[in-house]
């Protein structure tokens, strides 16, 4: 049975989850930011949920959806630097407003919507477009497919949204770069994966399982 | 394997940057809450804060150029990762003189968002802001890279020239048009023959092939787009200071200022003996090489590697770039 | 392997000799043909020439001191190898004052040979020639060791203090002297996670199992007499710190001077980081650190470790290192 | 058959066929240096030879004995730095003086004399004993071997040396240092012979080979 609505218990295991992703992960991330970037994704984005999950806990049990994410949207728009910091805490920020426009939470629609406000956001801020290379590359086809899911509950939803963000990951792969450190190194990083683009994916597919490891999911067929 | 000394933490930023603090309380100091590193006296003639800021691992880039006649402040990110705008902001606030502050920045995506959110909650504040883009890296000078050229070692040499300018009393516009007809005039090349260790691992970020280089690396430890054989560094600097010479065009009577960069692991005789093959290779192409200087000023932790910059200068720029300076990795 | 870059001829020091006399032309001039490096300047008042020199790889060490203020010559040697006799000789000549010269020697079997060398042939020429030894390192502290305990890091703060005094018309005897006082109140200890490369090679010169520490190395690469597994930084500053304060036991009042030295591939965030924890360790002793010192002062070519020396000082110590200086490496 | 005096061409060759010695082992001496001191010896000695074989060369081919010692005593007095540098010109210049006494050139008794001179000289010098873990190892029982040598003709006293100078190099392996750089290292330098005891062997070694290889001399038995 998959869940209609992500109300404000949901959406704080997800939250946790996604650390918890991102934790098992990191060493995975630091070792794809090191051969296409600089090396330091995975510390920028553990920092990121350490951040997020603590102010989750200051912020205490009642908070509903909207100020979760709002919580870890505003961890990531004001403690972490980087590239990806803001650009993820942009991506929060729309799921917040989203979640607080709905009244009952982040339903398939409020996700949808908060999910494509999030890109549009990154696009306008960062300037990529799909097949740059970046994580915009797994946040368009996660969009697309929470827009194709409308009727259907949230948490199956969700997981088709991490789908999509999976198949963009994979994607990236096949990519030479146009933004972010990835371009300064050419035809060089054909073959490796785009690690904000996994990002992505990690947090969509956080809303249902935990990630341990990156490689099922990099690898195709 | 190579462990840094470090305390256990796994971060140098935040305890190199208290040692920091209180090595040089004469000159600076330090807000450990929001991170960011202060000049305590400036010249009573500026009406413009200059601020600049962005990953670390570039020591002494950019704190150690905070004092008199540099930088007001700086803001240093985590090892390579762009500060966040709430430190920018924060700094801007504090620095922010009856003209407002100017931001150096480095161009990189991260940096260049993360100074953008930070000027934009400036307007509303109230607080005039203007920004100095510094993309002097050749090797990134590409149609197919939408970024742009990388931010380097002109940096520096940029953050002079603006504090010498801005000690005149000079206002936001004229320094931000200063400084973007100055960072223009900049190129760099850097090359590497051996990565730097990655912190977190103690590993080399890449290994190279014996007798390999790379050329045209970034300073964040990033490969270049290619790899070539290492020659004998009188034929490596002809290759680098010919090209940059090539994409600068200076005029028979431009003066000319060099920087010889160390990226972090490479010795002093290397560096000198780097510039001495520089001087004689723009000796024969008879260009004026009116300024120069050798030493480690812009870093990618401890990459085996140096960086050749040249800026066309101009009287004026000269002067500014003259003028006095007292900070913990510049003084004269 | 990473091999250094030079010009083909495997020497590094003649081509970094000539470069830096080119870069710092306004305060060196370099013989050539003798291999010496002198200042252009030196204070009227000063009557007695200061010389150093040893082994090449020690950058900037010690031709980066040559100036006003402190040394007026320089011998580098070859990479790690005392220089010659002659060397010595002429720079000697070159540089003595009315009241002679004086050698700032590094207790090391090849300098005592070659500088006594040199001060025989300068008696013989009439001109009255003195000595400071520098014997600062605890590690080779021992009954064992015949030759006697190594200079290291300490040098640079002895010539600097020497050259506060010569500056104020001190004599000869009154140098040397003062000198050894100096120096005998100076204690040194190394570490290092990683050896240098070797030029001739390119390979390290040992390696280091993973997590291991050469604990009481010399500034030639050499390794320890022990290794030990690698502590957080703050133990292991304490341990260091801890040693020389019971070599040296400072009185309540003494001012301390301290120098946080890399010895080549250090990052500077590392140093800095180092410096607090030795700050911290020297309060929590009630110690009194009066001046410090933190960067690349005394290096062992690329080595990647960095040495602590403690100075127990007064107040005319203070005063003569207090001094201005204007060098290649040092100014104020 | 053995020969009885080294006259003016056998002592030229005597000092090229030790520049090819050194030369054709300076890596090996290096690596030696590396582990029981700080490197540079191969590049010292050889730094020592080339210099002394460009004198000969300027000074040309009428020089005698004692001119030819002398040339390279001056090279290595004059030019070569590090510890061994003036030690050996001390050597050489004590066996130009015992050459320039005996009028024919260098006999056996000037061979003794000369390097008995020039081991008192560099033991007042570098104030080392036997023992040490120092070229002065070497050089020891080199002079006795000569002395032993007396009515002897020269080339073979001086392969006697050469033998006692290498068993005076593989007694410096069980030797822990109390002189020069290996004094620091402690324990850890026993095994490793002394790099100037080979020097110093190589040297007298050279007057009737070129030695090519260090193996075979190091190892016992
Ligand atoms: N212009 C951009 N727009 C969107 N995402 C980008 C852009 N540039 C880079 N990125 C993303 O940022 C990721 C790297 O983030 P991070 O390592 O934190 O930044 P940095 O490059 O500053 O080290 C890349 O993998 C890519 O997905
Ligand atoms: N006090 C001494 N007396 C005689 N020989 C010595 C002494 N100290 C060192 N040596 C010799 O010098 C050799 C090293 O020479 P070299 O590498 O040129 O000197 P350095 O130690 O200055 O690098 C040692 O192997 C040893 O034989
Ligand atoms: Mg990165
Ligand atoms: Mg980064
Ligand atoms: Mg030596
Ligand atoms: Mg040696």
């Amino acid at each position: 049975m998959t869940t209609a609505v992500f109300d404000s218990t949901r959406t704080r295991d997800w939250t946790r989850r996604f650390a918890a992703s991102v934790y098992a992960t990191e060493a995975e991330l630091t070792e794809l930011d090191q051969r296409v970037g600089d090396g330091d994704f995975g510390t920028n984005l553990a920092a990121g949920v350490r951040a997020a999950v603590l102010r989750l806990d200051r912020t205490g049990a009642p908070a509903g959806s909207a100020e979760t994410l709002g919580a870890v949207a505003a961890a990531f728009l004001d403690e972490i630097g980087g590239t990806s910091g803001p650009l993820f805490g942009l991506l929060f920020q729309a799921l917040s407003r989203a979640a607080a426009d709905s009244d009952v939470g982040l339903t398939t629609g409020a996700l949808a919507e908060g999910t494509a406000e999030g890109l549009a956001a990154i696009r306008r801020v960062g300037g990529a477009v799909p097949g740059d290379k970046t994580l915009v590359d797994a946040l368009a086809p996660a969009a697309a497919a929470l827009r194709a899911a409308q009727g259907t509950p949230a948490a199956a939803a969700l997981a088709a949204a991490a789908d999509g963000a999976w198949r963009g990951v994979r994607d990236t792969a096949c990519l030479t770069a146009r933004r972010g450190r990835a371009s300064y190194l050419g035809e060089r990083v054909t073959g490796i994966p785009d690690p904000g683009a996994v990002g992505v994916a990690l947090f969509f597919a956080s809303a249902t399982e935990t990630v341990h490891t990156l490689a099922p999911h990099l690898s195709t067929g | 394997m190579t462990r840094y000394f470090e305390s256990g933490t796994g971060e140098l930023v935040p305890d190199a940057l208290s040692g920091f603090a209180r090595a040089h309380a004469d000159l600076v100091e330090y807000d450990p809450a929001d991170g960011y590193i202060t000049a305590r006296r400036t010249a009573p003639t500026r009406t413009v804060g200059l601020l600049s800021g962005g990953g670390s691992g570039h020591e002494p880039l950019h704190a150690g150029y905070v004092g008199t006649g540099m930088l007001d402040a700086a803001c240093p990110g985590r090892l390579f990762a762009s500060p966040h705008n709430r430190q920018i902001f924060r700094a801007s606030r504090a620095v922010a003189g009856p003209n407002g502050v100017l931001h150096i920045v480095k161009n990189y995506t991260g940096d260049r968002i993360n100074f953008g959110i930070a000027a934009e909650r400036l307007a509303d504040a109230g607080i005039a802001c203007g920004r100095v883009l510094v993309d002097d890296d050749l090797a990134s000078d590409s149609e197919e890279i939408a970024a742009g050229r990388r931010g380097t070692g002109a940096t520096v040499l940029v953050e002079k020239v603006l504090g010498g300018a801005a000690d005149t009393g000079m206002g936001l516009d004229g320094l931000v048009e200063l400084g973007t007809t100055v960072a223009n005039r900049c190129r760099t090349l850097a090359v590497a023959s051996a990565a730097h260790h990655v912190p977190v691992t103690g590993e080399r970020a890449f290994e190279l092939p014996s007798g390999e280089l790379e050329y045209g690396v970034g300073i964040h430890g990033e490969r270049a787009d290619r790899t070539r054989s290492q020659k004998q560094v009188g034929v490596l600097v002809e290759d680098m200071a010919g090209a940059l010479l090539d994409a600068l065009r200076p005029g028979p009577d431009d003066p000319l200022i060099a920087l010889v960069n160390g990226l972090g692991s490479v010795t002093s005789l290397e560096l000198y003996g780097i510039f001495g093959e520089l001087g004689r290779f723009l000796d024969t192409r008879r260009v004026r090489l009116a300024r120069h200087l050798v030493g480690d000023y812009v870093t990618a932790l401890d990459m085996r590697g140096f960086s050749l910059t040249l800026m066309v200068a101009d009287p004026t720029v000269l002067d500014f770039y003259d003028a006095p300076v007292r900070t913990p990795a510049w003084r004269w």
